[in-house]
């Protein structure tokens, strides 16, 4: 995925000499995930640079760049940093095309490695998806494979809106696939259904993916038909998609690695009660982590979902 | 000028004094009479917009607005200053600047009678909107600036804020970034001595906001507001700095607000009939009178005629401002997006059935 | 309203000296609201007073306050202000007690003015309830009257942990009430049912109770029962009064003035699956603002939820 | 102190140049040898701990780890001139301090093998636990400055940050705070030259850090960050300073990262060589080491013993964090509210039931 993201950055910093990629240690280091490792060398230090140590400065300025008329495309050097540039995020990058009247759209990409599961310290696992996907005037999208990473990045930058891109950093390095070298794009707002199934709907994404496709392996030992949806984008979100795929299946379970409450499991079960009420035959199920801060990584094994986890839970829900 | 008014050395950049007479011939800018004439006239309809607001607003025609009152020679210096391409990066006390920038007046009471069209600044060339979110915009000036910078353009970001902004940590994160990236940018704080309520001493201990300029080894200057001369110099010389790649200069302009915060505020709980009455001996359209009257550029009777076309202006653009309409459902949804993502299209579909079952209910 | 959290602040501040009462204007001139008023003469400069204009300090000295002992109640001028604290109000006051393993309990209470109604200008009139809801490590309320107002401060500033207390400013003087002049305190996680009813449960909470008693004016002339419950606490959520409401209604319908997606009403939606899902008998519906910024004055009577677009939507859900 | 130094005139506070030799008398602290000695002894200890540490991490026994190689003279100054009642407010470098605070290595390595507990710090009194999000600890500095000058206690606060950290928001909130409300924090800025391979050039275009106290109005000082007498001597002083209601003291540690930013890093991506001999120069132990020397109060074998002792320490310690068992299900949740939400205990109900399911599967 690491080759992913840097390949599409690469693909567009060629192609536009609007698009600007800064954030702290991107420059020179390549970013502390080596994301952006060669592009300084490659396209000079006046596309591709270190900032200083603020978020509010990133966010900031990258309005501004928007305005002017480049494609920042910042890095936030963990999701757990965002926050002090939430202001920015939710005041401005949100909504200066709103306030202009379309006159000044935002097109800023804020990519953030998010989630858990690398043995990191506090604030560095932490998965905000919902913080973000309930600001009006911001999308935001998640991939679960390079090949995702590269497509869903690249339609990022050609946006005109604000995207939060979030890396599951996970599985930066662990999913080895081929990806196109050219330039594709994937639209935003289109869930992809991995797995065809008729017993139970499970709708994952980023990290989770894997999680659950380990557990549709006990499943289908244990005889259970799981159809798996890989969600992509969190907002807009593919209402339809998922409806469809409950009125087949009437069960369906969220898998997130964020806090339970107030988040994107809840939102889904939302949806599915306006588009398939009548289909429903259990509970939407959330498989969430707990309402507490992620533990640090001697504890992190109690908060994160396993595919043995999933499993319990989807057994639970078909047997409801 | 950024030497010998280096800020360590606490001195105050004035040209003229209270009676409006030159104290400072050496920094004394080069004007036609005719600028200096049209600067007091652009004070004099900003004032009289101004107050005629503040009145509309007691008549319950507007909602809150924050007057310019006192301040008026620091948006009239910078509106003459900036030129077309040059960008505006404004606060939300700068009305004279984004006049002078092509923003009309009907939009400013559009936006302020809470229309959002009145922040779409239809004629207006390189201008964001207002920034209610103290001190965040200068952080946008630092990006417009950054771009300037690297499309290698010919152009100044004029960014404004107030002595209160100077505390958030976005001031110091802009005028940080402007530094390490030597972009042109021009950080106008309009030191007025006040927050809402809160005293420029409950802001900060330091001597004053130029020397702040000193922890981002930035040009700083302390330039009395409240003298149109010498803001026009100073941001000439600071926008001259900038054109030629020396980078950003922050500008504390001293002045006053001698009305209200906003409309909804009330200056007598927070401070004395005494202090107002110091500063009003610093007025800047009072100043600059004084001064066009002593060269004989300007009379009484000429401005009482102004003052009452000015008056009708105003009017105007209130009452057809005041026409504009009612507000459109598709404009709150529109803007939002480049393509409205489908829920929310629904979300319009279901507010419109409502709409038609409550009319067909009447 | 205004009075009652004055006299919440009175009492408190007067029985305990580790109070102490800061933010933005609301020492000497009172507040914007003017909650505050006279509490700076009454107990001196060093327990009620101004400080610089800056979110993050705010918070973050509070933290620190707590840290030491004090129980600092602190301002936000209003709800779409408290973005630049966000960092500290995530990573530190919702967290420090956790980190410390207890040792460092951040008795901290955020008071801000929230919703729209008021004519006021951009960003003044958000309701960001589910952000804060999502978090960790905090509490959410928010009262709709001035008794609730009260008793609910105090269990606030008496609590031990983090409380962002949320204040309906639409309705600040819109309600006179009698409110006992003692001190007296409503726990948290507790809904109050406000209107028993058989055919359709409403939750709401803040200014939004109002437009709901308008609705079921036009409900009962309709001759629809409404069981009316004011959440109180967002989070914890009394998920139990919820259930069992929705076990004898069968419908459930939300009104928040929030945004609609990955807000409270799809919590709520999601416990009522967990919690009564046999008992359902129309899809849980909510009843929100859009997914947009606030509009202006002008349009925000399209955004706000009136009396007769409830009553409207309970129509609907009742007849499903 | 503060005034003969005054950041204004560009001066370095230096009491010991680099072959341990005093070259300011003036400002020499009056110490008892034993206490120096200490000091050493403390810094060996620290580095030990260090760099051991280090090579468990490359064993695979401990997660990341943020070496204080280089900086070890702050820290240990700190902890010196810090009493009991004192607080100190870490950053996440500031080892030495910790110890010499009560913090024990053990407690210090269970937090970067993975568990909070690591952060209870039992024994130690008034201190933070460390604070991962860069600068933001330094506004808790002041609320509890505030608490103190409230309280009328004989406290001071020891809050530090690092170079990059100043760039943040939270670092001017927090100084200006301090300033306005003039209460008894001291600041301690270790300027190491680099964030994470952003170098200090980088981070702002102002002439060092000690300089940006102008901006607040707050005294400021740049130390010598390697030379612990210097350290010693400016702490005392602004404590001294603090302590007579004088209020916050900006103190810059000039000194340099002679490791890696943490156990993930590279350095050699990012600096040179010659650099790091350039730097080597001023070991601050190496420096301390040729005064005690010169004074004959140290001797090179007196350190073999002592480095063969700490060894043995810091692997006890070690073990003793190493073997300190599973993490319990109970640690994941009791500790966020006073009184746990009954839906979070019935999220701990539920994970316990598919513990148990699991178990049973076996
Ligand atoms: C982040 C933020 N916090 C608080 C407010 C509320 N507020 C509006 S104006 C104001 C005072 C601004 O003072 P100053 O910067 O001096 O500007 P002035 O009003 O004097 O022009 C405050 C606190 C806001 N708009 N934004
Ligand atoms: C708010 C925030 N942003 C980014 C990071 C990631 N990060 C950790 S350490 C570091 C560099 C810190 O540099 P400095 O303040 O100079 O301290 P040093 O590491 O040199 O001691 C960064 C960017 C963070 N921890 N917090
Ligand atoms: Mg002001
Ligand atoms: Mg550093």
């Amino acid at each position: 995925m690491v080759n992913a993201i840097n390949n599409a950055l690469d693909i567009k910093l060629k192609e536009d000499d609007n698009v600007i990629v800064y954030g702290e240690d991107v420059g020179v280091e390549g970013g502390v995930f080596r994301i952006t490792e060669g592009l300084q060398k490659k396209y000079g230090a006046d596309r591709v640079f270190d900032s200083p140590l603020a978020e509010s400065g990133l966010v900031g300025t990258a309005v501004g760049m928007a305005a002017a008329g480049l494609r920042p495309v910042i890095e936030m050097q963990f999701s757990g940093f965002t926050y002090p540039g939430f202001n920015q995020i939710i005041s401005h990058a949100a909504r200066m095309r709103n306030r202009s009247r379309g006159k000044y759209p935002m097109p800023i990409v804020i990519r953030m490695p998010y989630g858990g599961g690398i043995n990191a310290l506090e604030h560095h696992s932490e998965s905000t998806e919902a913080i973000y996907a309930q600001i009006p005037g911001v999308k935001v999208v998640i991939p679960s494979t390079p090949h995702d990473a590269k497509g869903l990045l690249i339609t990022a930058i050609e946006s005109n809106d604000t995207v939060i891109y979030m890396e599951p950093k996970r599985i930066y390095r662990a999913i080895k696939q081929e990806v196109p070298e050219e330039k594709f794009s994937i639209p935003f707002g289109k869930a992809n259904v991995l797995a065809k199934g008729t017993d139970v709907t499970v709708v994952a994404y980023g990290a989770m993916i894997r999680e659950v496709q380990k557990a549709m392996v006990l499943a289908k030992e244990a005889g259970i038909s799981v159809e798996l949806i890989d969600l992509r984008s969190i907002y807009p979100i593919d209402r339809d998609t998922i409806a469809e795929s409950v009125r087949k299946t009437g069960r369906i379970i969220t898998v997130t690695e964020s806090p339970r409450s107030f988040g994107v499991a809840s939102e889904i079960t939302q949806i599915i009660n306006e588009d398939a009420f009548l289909h429903l035959e259990a509970p939407p199920k959330r498989v969430t982590g707990f309402d507490t801060i992620v533990p640090l990584a001697k504890g992190e094994h109690h908060y994160m979902q396993s595919g043995e986890k999933i499993f319990y839970e989807i057994e639970k829900t078909v047997k409801y | 000028m950024f030497k010998e008014f280096d800020p360590l050395k606490k001195k105050t950049f004035r040209l003229i004094d209270n009676s409006g007479k030159v104290i400072n011939t050496k920094w004394f800018p080069d004007l036609p009479n005719e600028k200096i004439i049209s600067a007091y006239k652009d004070m004099l309809f900003a004032r009289t917009a101004d107050m005629q607001t503040v009145s509309y607003q007691r008549q319950g025609r507007i909602f809150t607005y924050p007057p310019n009152y006192g301040q008026e020679a620091i948006a009239i210096a910078a509106g003459q200053v900036m030129r077309k391409e040059d960008w505006m990066v404004p606060a939300f006390r700068e009305l004279g600047a984004l006049l002078a920038k092509g923003v009309s007046l009907k939009e400013v009471f559009l936006y302020f009678m809470g229309y959002e069209d009145g922040s779409a600044y239809k004629d207006a060339h390189h201008v964001l909107p207002m920034s209610v979110p103290i001190a965040s915009q200068l952080l946008h000036g630092v990006g417009i600036g950054y771009e300037i910078k690297y499309r290698k353009k010919d152009e100044v970001v004029f960014a404004f804020v107030g002595d209160g902004g100077t505390s958030e940590g976005d001031f110091h994160e802009a005028v940080n970034f402007a530094g390490v990236w030597n972009v042109p940018v021009i950080f106008i704080v309009q030191n007025n001595q006040y927050g809402i309520s809160t005293p420029f001493r409950m802001q900060t201990a330091s001597d004053g906001i130029a020397i702040k300029s000193v922890a981002y080894g930035v040009r700083g200057i302390q330039v009395d507001g409240n003298d149109y001369f010498a803001m026009y110099a100073a941001l000439t010389e600071a926008a001259k700095q900038a054109r030629e790649g020396n980078g950003p200069t922050l500008i504390e302009a001293v002045t006053y607000r001698k009305g209200a915060h906003t409309t909804s505020d009330d200056p007598t709980k927070y401070r004395t009939k005494e202090e107002e009455m110091e500063w009003d001996k610093t007025d800047p359209l009072t100043r600059l009178k004084k001064y066009l009257k002593s060269k004989k550029l300007f009379t009484d009777k000429e401005e009482d005629k102004l003052a009452e076309q000015y008056k009708k202006e105003v009017e105007r653009q209130f009452v057809e401002a005041e026409n504009y309409g009612p507000y459109p459902v598709e404009d709150v949804f529109q803007y939002h997006y480049e393509d409205m993502p489908g829920d929310l299209a629904a979300q319009k579909n279901d507010y419109e059935r409502f709409l038609k079952w409550k009319e067909a209910r009447k």
